[in-house]
């Protein structure tokens, strides 16, 4: 991890005596049209100002913040030299940035100009006397004291490691790593399955166009295979990220395969000989089978084979070894482990996915009891084409066409009894997709939708939900349903219409489709902790504002695409990604990253002191950040004199909660420090 | 005589009440004048010496406001500040000084009218405690201003 | 105790310590502190109920630091104070040799300091029920009347800081009082400057400390100050539960959990 | 051992069998169980349609009268009762201020903190583990458990293992040799109150609950409330004339299943007095 040596030694500067007869503070009061000069007397203000010890100029104008008031304060800067300026405006929030840059351009450091508040503050909560007037003197003189203790900072310089890390192979991740790729940056993609594709890669047709998904998914994916700035890692899962926006240190598991990729052309004679043959396949949700060496699907991005250790008869028995007998090239490495692999990446991408719900938790509906109640995504490879039934629609129980088939929206979604109350946004529209596959496959059957609203925004959506309705006759039914359960091999739903006189439905359906709720794949958790980013109750990933920075976390230089923030669709996860990989080019186009220099910083002395701080580490608890760390003092000899706490300027985000907490005041911040506070307080007290 | 009008510090942090209290600005929602703002970046940095200065100065009532929980900017110098806030509470309450005095609350950006609620609240509450005078006597404020 | 000095003095001899901290007998009935750096002079040690000093403090001091490493006769306080300051990465497992003492004089040898820490889990903080009615019955005054209680109590301070000289956890190279820029705490034994510092002291150990009484103990004024601690220590437990120290590093004030308690915020 | 016990209107009256067995199996097991002195009424149904602070009080007084009798464990085993004083026993809980009300009206202390059972968690927790032992007689044969709704609705206070899909008196019932049946109507609503006022509602709904049963081969339908119990055997005939068949499967409380297995006389556990005649063999 880079150091900052230089940048602390300046900020950590012990010259910090400057008696206040040395300062020359210019106050200028702004009217703010008369948004300030109708209740508080901007003239007096000013006027009383200028009495202050070291104020060296008071002025008052109309628009502080026009082309003519900075000017003016320009002006005064350099003709006063002054030291420090106290802008009395509007809410720093505003203005803060105006000021300080026309400061900078007047050459003065711009931390030496702070603003003190006299509209919202002041004269817009106040009605036009003489109290109003006085605390409006009040604030402007706290601020001259506080002023008087800053000191001039340079904002933080950060190199820029420009290779992103994208976590995660679905849409998402293939789609951000193709764009940062394609904006000429180096990418890194891991994915934890043997392929990338992700959810999309598993299902049959895409909503509203209904046009194949493997077929506009797969070019993209072997674009991401074959492009010269992607490093694709597959079955590779993120160990531990440390460092900082610009410069993280990424650990990679490679999780062992058991085959030398080198050497295997992919040609899959193991996998048709493996004897154990018999496992459920994950991308066919249960519904087909894939031997102990597979490759998860044919369109596989690599489409080369791992051995699952768990089922492989050689790991289990010791015996076997059947495709290390036939593999034409020697490929298979039994003796593989998992591989630990550390890499500086400037940049995060974080797209993670989603999962649905085991609707295990629905003892109501059957699923788990009766085979051919099934999830949606068991129903998207029963329609898909490359899927178990090659694309015909049958029932896992006995292989037949089901000719009454109902679909239940909402199972789990929107439920708080079922601890998921929001929604998970595309069921919906996939529900309506499924019906219409159905009555496209199954000529003459009849499908049901029970539905709680029907949630169709979006370009054509509304349209195709209509379309499944008018053109396929599907039927929708708005009510939920209360039970499925079996009697004579037919599926009883009972359900009620609450249109036309609320009244209690039953369908004898041959077969049941859950639309169950999407929910954080497991793991998320850790994997939020372990990037420190935040998360939801739910687990989704937390962006840093939910309306202005979607695509952001709360820790900068990790952003985020899909599923994994929420729920949601095609569409919308591929615009989040090209969002996310849009963050990061803008994050790449600079050699260095420049931050607001208010960090925390650990105090040093000469020796034999070095440092106020004994070394408690307890700020290091207090931190949110992981900023603080441990710092030997060693002699030229090197040995240890002294073990302190160090403030990493790229971490420190500025909260200051450790200056509050060191009990011997040896943490201090830039922009808030002790002293700053300290004659704040003072003068805002001391006003006769 | 006049009417005791007391002299309120509120210490806040800027992401939360700090922009609460400029909405109430820009709502034009009127509140007493006793109370001034010192921002601070975050409830976090808050040290509790300087609200005991604060009293040392001649304040007569304290106002420290910060983000909801969880609202935290710095995802939680609001929580470790809620804790230094009961533990002090707690001492200053155990020595007599009086903890009616210091109004604790959280006010998020959006919550401007309740920001001038808490003022106003706070103004009369110290209005009818009084003047702080017990601890200005200690403080000394009370032999200064008998000299002059 | 032919144990305890049997043990210092094979320490010494064998030099895996260069000192022995330990109590030995001082004027009239009362025990002091003695530093023993050779073998024979191990036969010095005594333990006994009326050692109370605690020994502590003496192990994050410079002029003992230099001696070498110590050993240290530590009955339930001081292993109390060791294990707080362990915590605070001001002692390592091998810079020191515990000489623990049970209450009935028998010694502990710790192998490491989670063995004090499980040793300790049976010795729980428990405020002296004499106390307790003292606290409640401060508490129970008028707010106007408690604050003349302790205004009239500090007024004898004369800021000799003895109190911090006793106190193991007051181990910062430079402490705030003596931090003049700003100027947080005024020098001088002006009642204000009494009530800072006493406020200042007590919040500082917010979390921390382990009623040894060792300030109370060293006051030449007789302030009860400890009241102070005690109280606090009592509100930790009432807000974030069973209090003791411990090497696991989250301290009261420097952790905390979303689901903490209170009643006073708006 | 002794525990508190809150008998209720039904169980001194139509489900007489019901509290014949409780006590059967409880003093057979040891247990000792005490009726709450001067109980009164639990409010029922009609409390809580009509009056918010009559249908707190009333099972408030009952809470209040078993802590003046050092209870600390209350054993309800009516469903609607149990069901009642839970309820208010939460939502007292949830709100100091009424609760300091209503004790205020009682003029008796509250403290609303003693533990309630149903009387499946009653089994669960004294019974089940000694089964093995007390269990003379296992009865072999295919029986369906019915929850209905008051032991398992509103989950949020009720706390039931699955809802949706409840398994307590099934696990019991396998305990004592019985093949517990895997059907799809062990919560649906059996008429209930309806039993008086719209009979054929109830035979209904309770007849598609019997037939369901009934062709999956239940030998019994087993119970744990009194409500449940007279729809599915008082109101036989009803059920008969919606199913339009003769239907003889009799419904049993789980404490008279158990008294038959622990081998006690079918007189102590009142088998004689349902509507629908009990013939179940037991393997002696």
């Amino acid at each position: 991890m880079p150091e900052f040596s230089g940048i602390l030694f300046l900020s950590t500067s012990l010259l910090t005596v400057k008696p206040s007869c040395m300062s020359k503070i210019g106050v200028f009061i702004c009217h703010c049209g008369e948004n300030i000069s109708a209740t508080v007397d901007v003239v007096k203000v000013a006027e009383e100002a200028g009495k202050l010890e070291g104020v060296a100029f008071s002025t008052d104008y109309k628009y502080m913040c026009s082309d003519p008031g900075q000017t003016l304060i320009k002006q005064a800067i350099k003709d006063k030299g002054l030291t420090g300026v106290v802008v009395a405006a509007c809410s720093p929030r505003m203005h803060e940035p105006t000021f300080r840059k026309a400061c900078a351009e007047a050459g003065l450091n711009p931390y030496m100009c702070e603003m003190s508040n006299l509209r919202e503050h002041c004269s817009w909560v106040h009605d036009k006397s003489d109290a109003t007037t006085q605390k409006a003197i009040d604030l402007v003189r706290t601020l001259v004291e506080k002023v008087k203790h800053n000191k001039p900072l340079y904002n933080i310089k950060v190199p820029v490691t420009k290779t992103a890390l994208v976590i995660g192979g679905g849409i998402a991740g293939i789609q951000a790593s193709l764009d940062i790729a394609n904006a000429g940056h180096k990418v890194v993609l891991i994915e934890k399955d043997p392929s990338i594709g992700g959810h999309m890669s598993q299902l049959s047709e895409t909503f509203p166009t209904l046009d194949c998904s493997q077929c506009i998914l797969t070019p993209r994916m072997v674009e991401v295979a074959q492009h010269p700035n992607i490093t694709l890692l597959t079955y590779a899962e993120l160990e531990k990220l440390e460092g900082f926006i610009g410069n993280f240190k990424a650990t990679i598991r490679k999780k062992a395969k058991s085959i030398d990729e080198k050497l295997c052309t992919g040609c899959g004679l193991c996998t048709t000989k493996c004897p154990t043959k018999k496992i459920p396949s994950e991308f066919n949700t249960g519904l087909g089978f894939r031997p102990a060496i597979y490759v998860p699907f044919p369109q596989a991005v690599p489409n080369k084979p791992v051995i699952d250790k768990l089922n492989c008869q050689y790991y289990l028995k010791g015996k076997c070894k059947v495709c290390e007998k036939l593999c034409p090239t020697g490929a298979i490495r039994f003796d593989q482990e998992d591989e630990l692999v550390e890499m500086e990446v400037g940049a995060v991408v974080a797209a993670t996915g989603f999962n649905v719900m085991e609707p295990s938790g629905f003892p109501e509906y059957g699923y788990g009891k009766y085979k051919d109640v099934i999830t949606g995504l068991q129903f998207e490879r029963l329609a898909s084409a490359s899927g178990p039934t090659l694309g015909e629609i049958r029932r896992p129980s006995d292989g037949k066409i089901p000719q009454k088939i109902v679909f239940i929206a909402c199972a789990g979604s929107r439920d708080p009894a079922k601890g998921i109350p929001y929604c998970s946004k595309i069921c919906c529209m996939y529900t309506a997709k499924h019906a219409m596959l159905y009555q496209h496959k199954v000529h003459g059957g009849e499908s049901y939708i029970f539905y709680m609203d029907i949630r169709a925004g979006g370009k054509n959506y509304e349209e195709f939900t209509r379309r499944a309705i008018v053109e396929d006759e599907v039927n929708y039914i708005r009510g939920r349903v209360s039970k499925v359960y079996e009697e004579n091999g037919k599926l009883i739903v009972k359900g009620v219409d609450t249109l036309l006189n609320a009244k209690p439905v039953e369908i004898e359906a041959d077969m049941v489709v859950l639309a169950s709720a999407a929910i954080a794949n497991p793991g998320s958790e850790e994997l939020a902790q372990r990037m420190h980013i935040s998360y939801d109750a739910y687990n989704f990933f937390s962006e840093a504002h939910p309306k202005l920075k979607p695509v952001e976390t709360n820790t900068a230089g990790i952003f985020l695409a899909g599923a994994c923030q929420a729920p949601k669709d095609i569409p919308e996860t591929v615009s989040q990604a090209s969002g996310a990989a849009a963050k990061v080019a803008i994050l790449f186009s600079q050699n260095e990253l420049s931050r607001e220099p208010v960090v925390a910083v650990v105090n040093r002395s000469p020796a034999p002191l070095y440092s106020t701080c004994v070394g408690c580490f307890m700020c290091a608890t207090a931190c949110p950040y992981q900023a603080i760390s441990e710092k030997l003092i060693t002699d030229r000899k090197g040995n240890v004199i002294k073990r302190v706490a160090k403030v990493n300027p790229g971490l420190c985000q500025g909260c200051g909660t450790c200056v509050a907490f060191c009990r011997s005041k040896s943490i201090d911040i830039d922009g808030y420090s002790n002293e700053q506070m300290y004659s704040e307080v003072m003068a805002l007290l001391n006003n006769d | 005589m006049t009417e005791f009008e007391p002299k309120i510090v509120a210490f806040v942090c800027n992401w939360c009440t700090y922009a609460g209290a400029d909405l109430t600005g820009t709502s034009r929602i009127k509140y007493a004048t006793n109370v001034k703002i010192i921002r601070f970046p975050c409830t976090g940095r808050i040290d509790f010496m300087l609200l005991l200065k604060a009293f040392g100065e001649g304040a007569d009532g304290i106002i420290v406001s910060g983000c909801h929980p969880n609202d935290c900017h710095y995802t939680s110098g609001n929580f470790h500040a809620r804790r230094r806030w009961i533990m002090f509470r707690g001492l200053l309450d155990m020595l007599g000084i009086d903890v009616r005095r210091i109004q604790y609350s959280w006010v998020s950006a959006a919550e401007g009218a309740k920001w001038a609620d808490i003022v106003n609240t706070t103004v009369n509450a110290i209005r009818d405690l009084g003047p702080y005078t017990d601890y200005a006597k200690v403080a000394g404020y009370l032999e200064k201003e008998a000299e002059v | 105790m032919n144990e305890l000095i049997k043990k210092a003095a094979e320490l010494l001899e064998s030099n895996v310590v260069q000192i022995v901290i330990g109590y030995g007998k001082g004027s009239a009935e009362r025990t002091r502190t003695i530093f023993i750096t050779e073998a024979s002079g191990c036969d010095q040690l005594i333990f006994d109920s009326r050692c109370i000093q605690n020994l502590a403090v003496y192990l994050t001091k410079a002029e003992i630091k230099k001696l070498g490493k110590p050993a240290i006769v530590a009955p339930v306080p001081v292993l109390r104070s060791i294990l707080q300051l362990a915590s605070e990465n001001q002692l390592t497992e091998d810079g020191l040799v515990v000489l623990g003492v049970t209450p009935e004089s028998t010694l502990i040898e710790f192998e490491s300091f989670a063995a004090i820490e499980t040793y300790l889990a049976s010795h729980k903080i428990e405020i002296d029920e004499k106390y307790q009615k003292i606290i409640e019955g401060i508490k129970s005054m008028p707010v106007e009347e408690r604050f003349a209680y302790w205004v009239k109590e500090l007024e004898p301070c004369f800021k000799c800081y003895a109190c911090r000289a006793a106190c193991p956890l007051c181990y910062c190279t430079r402490c705030t009082v003596e931090n003049n820029q700003p100027q947080w705490i005024k020098s001088a034994s002006h009642p204000l400057g009494n009530l800072e510092w006493h406020v200042m002291r007590a919040m500082h150990h917010a979390g921390r400390c382990t009623d040894c009484d060792a300030c109370y103990e060293a006051c030449p004024m007789g302030i009860p100050i400890h009241l102070l601690t005690k109280s606090m220590l009592q509100d930790v437990t009432e807000n974030f539960g069973p209090y003791g120290p411990s090497l696991n590093k989250d301290n009261t004030l420097s952790s905390f959990k979303p689901e903490d308690k209170e009643s006073f915020i708006k | 051992m002794k525990i508190g016990f809150y008998p209720g209107c039904s169980l001194t009256g139509s489900s007489r069998e019901y509290n014949e067995s409780l006590f059967s199996i409880s003093k057979a097991a040891g247990i000792d169980l005490v009726e709450i002195t001067d109980w009164n009424c639990c409010g029922a149904t009609a409390a809580h349609n009509l009056n918010k602070e009559l249908s707190v009080s009333l099972p408030a007084r009952n809470l209040a009268l078993a802590e003046l009798d050092e209870m600390e464990e209350l054993v309800v085993p009516c469903a609607a009762c149990y069901n009642r004083l839970l309820m208010t026993q939460h939502e007292l809980n949830e709100d100091e201020a009424l609760k300091n009300q209503i004790a205020q009206k009682l003029q008796m202390p509250l403290k609303n903190d003693i533990k309630i059972l149903n009387v499946l968690q009653y089994l669960e927790k004294y019974f089940v583990p000694r089964l093995d032992e007390l269990v003379k007689f296992p009865l072999a044969y295919d029986v369906a458990c019915y929850y209905g709704c008051l032991l398992v609705r509103p989950n949020k206070v009720m706390q039931a293992d699955r809802w949706e899909d409840p398994m307590t008196m099934d696990a019991i019932m396998q305990k004592l040799g019985a093949n517990a049946l895997d059907w799809p109507f062990k919560t649906e609503c059996c008429g209930a109150g309806f039993s008086v006022s719209k009979t054929e509602i109830v035979g209904e709904l309770s007849g598609k609950i019997v037939r369901s049963a009934v062709d999956r081969g239940a030998k019994a339908l087993v119970v744990a409330c009194p409500m449940c119990h007279s729809n599915l055997d008082m109101r036989r005939p009803a059920i008969e004339s919606y199913l339009k068949r003769k239907v003889d499967v009799p419904v049993i409380y789980i404490t008279q299943a158990i008294a038959l297995a622990m081998g006690l006389s079918p007189k102590d556990a009142g088998i004689q007095r349902h509507f629908v005649p009990v013939n179940l063999t037991v393997n002696r």
